[in-house]
């Protein structure tokens, strides 16, 4: 059985190209170094000047195109069912940002790593919220870019229980290379009590679990190390060098500075941080959990 | 002129001094400046391409930040690619070659051409400047996608209007260009008498003229939404990314084919001359060409199978794709066939021509995988297309230029190098070249993206097999331009003709006179590959 | 050096065919330059129709309409020159030239007053009012800003080229026997118009 | 391309009347009054009147094309490769264009 309903026509397609790749590759090679030695200058001390010959000339016409016809026939044909999920997909939203991956299920669940039944198509529903992504399955033979503004999706049927690697494919800068999440597929009865229970959340602070959704860890630290961006470790109440318009600041971080860093985050860069990475919030969060979050980084003492 | 007789001049000792060299107007001068120019720059990607492969050596941090990463490989792709590759043999060989070839003593546009080579130190100094004011190079990668490229803190527009002001010096050789070809033929060459380097040129010259101003304007945009705030590409206002990736990608398709044309014209000059017979199939060869330049500017969809293009539009580029694959093969059955019943001197150019079909058919084989629209979501932003792309830019192309510069070596210069150490530093770099390249085909299959700072456990030892095989290419390519420079300062004169070749180039004497030829060339009767000592079938 | 021969074609003769076959192919990478932005415009327009069109309501038609006979005409006076200078008659061409130059001159300066008022309507990318308009309109004045920006480019720089050759006119290096530097001057200028004659009707007359 | 015939030599080329060039003018200011009546006086007309635009813009450009820019009385190759970069940008415009029409 293999991973998805997609491996077989990939798989095979890329080894039927991949044959007749190798049988060109062998043939043509071999023809050079046959004539190499059969036609050096010792051997053959006089040469034969041959202008042409139409015959062949139609013959690696005609070949070649056929041949290259077959591989897009069986391209094509693998390719088509690739558009167009069937209806009863269970539809998931997949948003891909920097650097992390966010899915949505029908009842709301939010999760950052897939879990789905065996066997049950899914449409992934495709959204990001700054810049371009590729949600990929390389066990299930597919990727889809992730398109600001975009409605793209990717459908599949996963057909062997199992856990699988999720990687963004499309370069989005700095940590690229770790947006990676990971697909389980498990049997009905697994998936059905997989869904129903809820992470224990109880006391985690709110202020925490939207940081947790809204990716902004991806980005900062908790514990104070660097990494995109500022740590929020002891960020309230730290003086320090901010840019605003190409002139530098010393400010003291207070709820107002950490509101506009959030929601205007370009408008005072601190220094030695890149401008333009993050992502203006201010269409993305609310007041009310802006609030929580800056209740919570108070208490990142 | 008392020395004359013992000392003949030529290009190079006619006049002396830097400003000679500066504000020359021969074009063979010019195509030396190119040469150590676009040299020098490929020392530059080559070494960065060594960093990457040393970061990948093993999984997480070895030597750089990931941020330092990826403005290394987008460096090593915007130096490879407008700095290196685009201009390589056009820069450097047609504006040597070409006038001679058409037996003339120099392009249409002598200052233009020397205008161009400004531009192109020009764009060369603005690209590396990103590497010591502003934020820092690009990390982009080469293709500058939008949005990312609009957001991104680091130093990106000073890099696009590098490519711009590139992409201007390219129009600007392939305008001269064409107007030589039309203009300067000596009395008697039609068209169809041209060698078939000119005929490539002549194709390629087409792409640089009408595909590079596509790209101009759109980077232009890049600019403009960066300084301006002109949101052309910006989502949030309706602006479509996969737009700007349509503009890309109608010059950067058509490109490859700059890449790689002048390259196949470089093959179609060697191989007769080592076969020492006519070249099978002239006019398949010179309008594949053509034809070529052609197609290729239709099929520019197929790096955007995924990108969310219409599912309508991937099958219509899909299949223009595997049309021009044909052409590409009508080529590498014509170079095979010129092989049969001729008198085949096995010399170093011969081995770097045959090395660049053997390449090339790899990387073209792989490119026909990749244009198969099921696997294409597969294996596309994986390492298959980073091997892919090496195997036709490097291997093809890249084997080409080394080829031609062995070639022509004693033309250029009047002087050859040691032929067994050229031997073994061809030895090195195509086995380097294959155990360096060849790991990245199945990486990607296996499904390692591109642009992969780090990569999982499974992909390890495939990524150390690559590493090891830069480190013989590095040890291959020291030994060939060590070769070459000695070569060039005690190698051994050689008369006009040291090659027995055919074509006007090998009529005059090495290194040529200051205009080309003392007396008239004269066409070889009945073709321009048909040599008068072999039989005629 | 010590021989006299030459080449019979050579790339240091004049050769006025070489030069005007050398600039037609300079216009061809012109025209494909804004053609990447007429490219642009289309799509969006195709996905923005009801936008650009309200977008296009605050341009001045009869403006527009006024520079386009004025560059139409100032085509015509460039085209003339050619003739007059191949007739001889250097001093006539040299005057149809600083009409020319005229011509560009009023157009930049009307267009000096059509981009003034949209600046006065907070109409310029950037603005407050700019950044109320629905997302569509924003498109259009982007292109619009951009498309007629670098169009002012060229006018500028045709208007230079032109007042170089009527240098090299009056200090006869062009002259009847040689003049494709000025037949070049007005291949460009004609350019300029013909990119005109597409930019009017896309963005003024699309109601 | 014949080679002999380039050197230094007098243009004996076709030399455009004054006439012919205002001519030219006259056709091309009524084209253009054409398009701005058409415009915005039949305002109804929609797309159509976008579509009539354009296409009397191409017949202004073919005019100037041929008279003033010579076209008209030049070797035929001129003719052929201006033809061929229109072609090519038609297809670009067609391409995309297509992209845009069948996605869903
Ligand atoms: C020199 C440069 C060069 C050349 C010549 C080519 C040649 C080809 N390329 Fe390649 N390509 C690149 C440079 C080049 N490419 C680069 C740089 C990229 C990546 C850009 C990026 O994303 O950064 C790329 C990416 C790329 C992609 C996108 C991959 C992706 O991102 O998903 C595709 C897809 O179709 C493709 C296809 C092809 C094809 C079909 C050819 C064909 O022209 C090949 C034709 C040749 C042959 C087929 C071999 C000879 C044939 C025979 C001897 C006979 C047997 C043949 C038959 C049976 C037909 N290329
Ligand atoms: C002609 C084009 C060309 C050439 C010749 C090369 C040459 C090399 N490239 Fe290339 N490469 C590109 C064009 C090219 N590249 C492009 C366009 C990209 C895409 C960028 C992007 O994604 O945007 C790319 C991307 C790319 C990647 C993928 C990065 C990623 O996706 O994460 C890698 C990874 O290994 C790589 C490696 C190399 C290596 C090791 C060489 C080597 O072959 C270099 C070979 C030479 C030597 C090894 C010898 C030189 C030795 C010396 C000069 C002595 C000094 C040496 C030391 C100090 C060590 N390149
Ligand atoms: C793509 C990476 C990224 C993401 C995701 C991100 N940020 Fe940031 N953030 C940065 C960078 C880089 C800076 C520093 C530059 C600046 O000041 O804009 C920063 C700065 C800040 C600052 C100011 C810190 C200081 O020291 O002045 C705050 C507060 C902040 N971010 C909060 C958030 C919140 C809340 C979220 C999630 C809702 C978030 N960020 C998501 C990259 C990111
Ligand atoms: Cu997200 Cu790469
Ligand atoms: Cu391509």
């Amino acid at each position: 059985m293999n991973a998805s309903n997609f491996v077989e026509s990939v798989d095979f397609t890329l080894y039927l190209i991949l044959g007749i790749a190798v049988f060109f590759l062998v043939g043509i090679t071999a023809t050079m170094i046959y004539f190499l030695f059969r036609y050096r200058k010792k051997r053959n001390p006089v040469a034969t000047n041959i202008e042409g010959h139409v015959g062949l000339e139609i013959l690696w016409t005609v070949i070649p195109t056929i041949l290259v016809l077959i591989m897009f026939y069986f391209g094509w044909s693998g390719y088509k069912p690739m558009l167009s999920p069937p209806d009863d997909a269970m539809e998931i939203e997949a948003i891909g940002q920097m650097w992390k991956w966010t899915f949505i299920y029908p009842d709301g669940k939010t999760v950052d790593s897939l879990v789905l039944p065996v066997d049950k198509p899914v449409k992934l529903n495709l959204k990001s919220p700054d810049v371009l992504h590729s949600l990929y399955i390389p066990a299930f033979r597919i990727k889809q870019d992730v398109v600001p503004g975009g409605s793209n999706m990717m459908w599949f049927i996963p057909q062997k229980p199992g856990k699988y690697d999720i990687l963004c494919a499309e370069y989005c800068g700095q940590l690229h290379s770790y947006m990676l999440s990971s697909l389980t597929v498990v049997d009905e009865a697994t998936y059905q009590t997989w869904l129903k229970s809820a992470p224990d959340l109880s006391n985690e602070h709110p202020g925490l679990t939207l940081l947790k959704k809204n990716a902004c860890i991806s980005c900062h630290t908790l514990d104070g190390n660097r990494l995109v961006g500022p740590s929020f470790k002891g960020l309230m109440g730290r003086t320090e060098t901010v840019i605003v318009d190409g002139q530098e600041k010393e400010i003291t971080v207070d709820r107002a500075y950490l509101i506009e860093s959030i929601k205007e985050p370009n408008a005072a860069i601190t220094a030695t941080y890149q401008p333009g990475l993050m992502t203006p919030y201010k269409d993305i969060l609310s007041d009310a959990d802006i609030d929580q979050i800056i209740a919570y980084i108070e208490t990142l003492k | 002129m008392s020395e004359t007789a013992a000392m003949p001049l030529n290009y190079l000792n006619v006049k002396k001094g830097i400003w000679s060299w500066l504000f020359t107007l021969d074009h063979k001068r010019i195509a030396l400046l190119y040469l150590y120019s676009i040299g020098a720059f490929f020392l530059v990607g080559v070494v960065l391409g060594v960093v990457m492969r040393l970061e990948l050596f093993n999984p997480g941090r070895d030597i750089i930040e990931p941020q330092t990463y990826n403005q290394v490989f987008t460096l090593h792709g915007v130096i490879m690619i407008f700095l290196f590759i685009i201009p390589s043999i056009p820069a450097v060989f047609g504006n040597f070659f070409l006038p001679i070839m058409l037996g003339t003593d120099d392009v249409a546009f002598p200052r233009l051409n020397l205008f161009s080579w400004y531009l192109y130190i020009i764009g060369a100094l603005f690209a590396l400047s990103t590497l010591i004011y502003g934020n820092g190079p690009a990390d982009t990668g080469w293709t500058f996608y939008a949005p990312y490229s609009v957001k991104t803190g680091t130093n990106v527009s000073m890099s696009v209007l590098a490519a711009f002001i590139l992409g201007f010096s390219s129009i600007l050789t392939g305008l001269n260009f064409i107007v030589t070809i039309h203009r300067l033929r000596t009395p008697g060459m039609t068209f169809n008498k041209m060698p078939l380097f000119s005929w490539a040129l002549y194709a390629t010259s087409w792409i640089q003229v009408l595909a590079t101003p596509v790209i101009g304007i759109t980077l232009m945009m890049i600019i403009a939404e960066r300084m301006f705030g002109v949101g052309l590409f910006d989502p949030s206002i309706g602006g479509d990314p996969i737009l700007y990736q349509h503009l890309f990608w109608i010059y950067s398709h058509p490109a490859v084919y700059i890449m790689a044309l002048p390259a196949m014209g470089v093959v179609s000059e060697i191989i007769p001359t080592f076969a020492q017979r006519s070249i099978f199939g002239y006019k398949p060869i010179a309008y594949s060409s053509m034809a070529i330049a052609f197609v290729g500017y239709f099929v520019w969809g197929h790096h955007m199978f995924t990108s969310g293009m219409s599912g309508a539009a991937a099958i219509v580029f899909s299949i223009l794709t595997f049309l021009v694959a044909i052409p590409t093969a009508i080529k590498v059955f014509n170079w095979v066939a010129t092989l049969y019943k001729g008198s085949i001197d096995i010399q170093v150019p011969l081995l770097y021509a045959l090395a660049f079909i053997f390449n090339f058919l790899i990387g073209g084989l792989t490119g026909l995988v990749l244009g198969a629209l099921v696997v294409d979501v597969h294996v596309h932003d994986t390492y298959f297309v980073v091997g892919h792309f090496h195997y036709v830019m490097f291997g093809g192309t890249g084997f080409a230029f080394f080829g031609a510069l062995h070639y022509w070596f004693p033309k250029i210069w009047g002087k050859m190098y040691n032929k067994t150490r050229a031997n073994l530093a061809f030895a090195l770099l195509f086995i380097g070249f294959n155990t360096l390249y060849f790991p990245m085909l199945v990486l990607g299959i296996m499904g390692m993206p591109r642009r992969y700072y780090d990569y999982l456990p499974e992909f390890h030892s495939l990524n150390q097999i690559s590493t090891v095989g830069s480190w013989i290419l590095v040890v291959g390519l020291l030994l060939m331009i060590f070769n070459l420079v000695a070569g060039y300062l005690k190698g051994q004169k050689v008369g006009g003709n040291p090659w027995n070749g055919i074509t006007l180039e090998w009529q005059t004497d090495s290194p040529p006179p200051l205009h080309n030829f003392d007396k008239m060339p004269e066409l070889p009767a009945g073709g321009p590959y048909n040599y008068p000592n072999a039989k005629s079938e | 050096m010590n021989h006299t021969f030459t080449l019979p074609n050579s790339g240091h003769n004049y050769d006025a065919k070489a030069s005007k076959l050398g600039m037609w192919l300079f216009l061809y990478t012109e025209l494909l330059l804004f053609g990447g932005l007429f490219l642009v415009y289309m799509v969006y327009r195709s996905l923005n129709e009801e936008a650009f069109l309200l977008a296009s309501f605050n341009l001045d038609v009869w403006m527009g309409t006024f520079n386009t006979v004025v560059l139409l005409t100032s085509s015509m006076t460039v085209a003339m020159s050619i003739t007059a200078l191949q007739l001889g008659d250097a001093k006539k061409s040299i005057m149809l030239l600083w009409l020319t130059i005229a011509a560009a001159l009023i157009f930049l300066v009307v267009k000096y007053f059509e981009w003034g008022a949209k600046f006065e309507h907070g109409l310029f990318p950037g603005m407050d009012h700019f950044n109320t308009l629905p997302p569509g309109e924003r498109l259009y004045f982007y292109l619009y800003f951009f498309m007629t920006g670098l169009h002012g480019l060229h006018v500028i720089v045709g208007g230079i080229f032109i007042g170089v050759v009527i240098k090299k006119i009056k200090n006869k290096s062009v002259n009847k026997n040689r003049y494709q530097l000025l037949e070049n001057s007005g291949l460009y200028w004609h350019l300029v118009d013909l990119i005109w004659i597409y930019l009017f009707p896309l963005f003024y007359l699309i109601h | 391309m014949s080679n002999k015939d380039h050197n230094s030599e007098p243009h004996a080329e076709h030399i455009s009347s004054y006439r012919e060039h205002f001519g030219t003018w006259v056709g091309l200011i009524l084209l253009t009054m054409m398009t701005v009546f058409i415009s915005v006086f039949g305002a109804d007309l929609r797309t159509l009147s976008v579509a009539t635009a354009l296409l009397i813009a191409s017949v202004k450009a073919l005019v100037v094309g041929y008279y003033f820019m010579h076209l008209k009385y030049d070797p035929a190759i001129y003719r052929i490769m201006m033809g061929i970069v229109m072609a090519l940008f038609t297809v670009f415009l067609v391409m995309v264009i297509f992209d845009y029409l069948t996605r869903n």
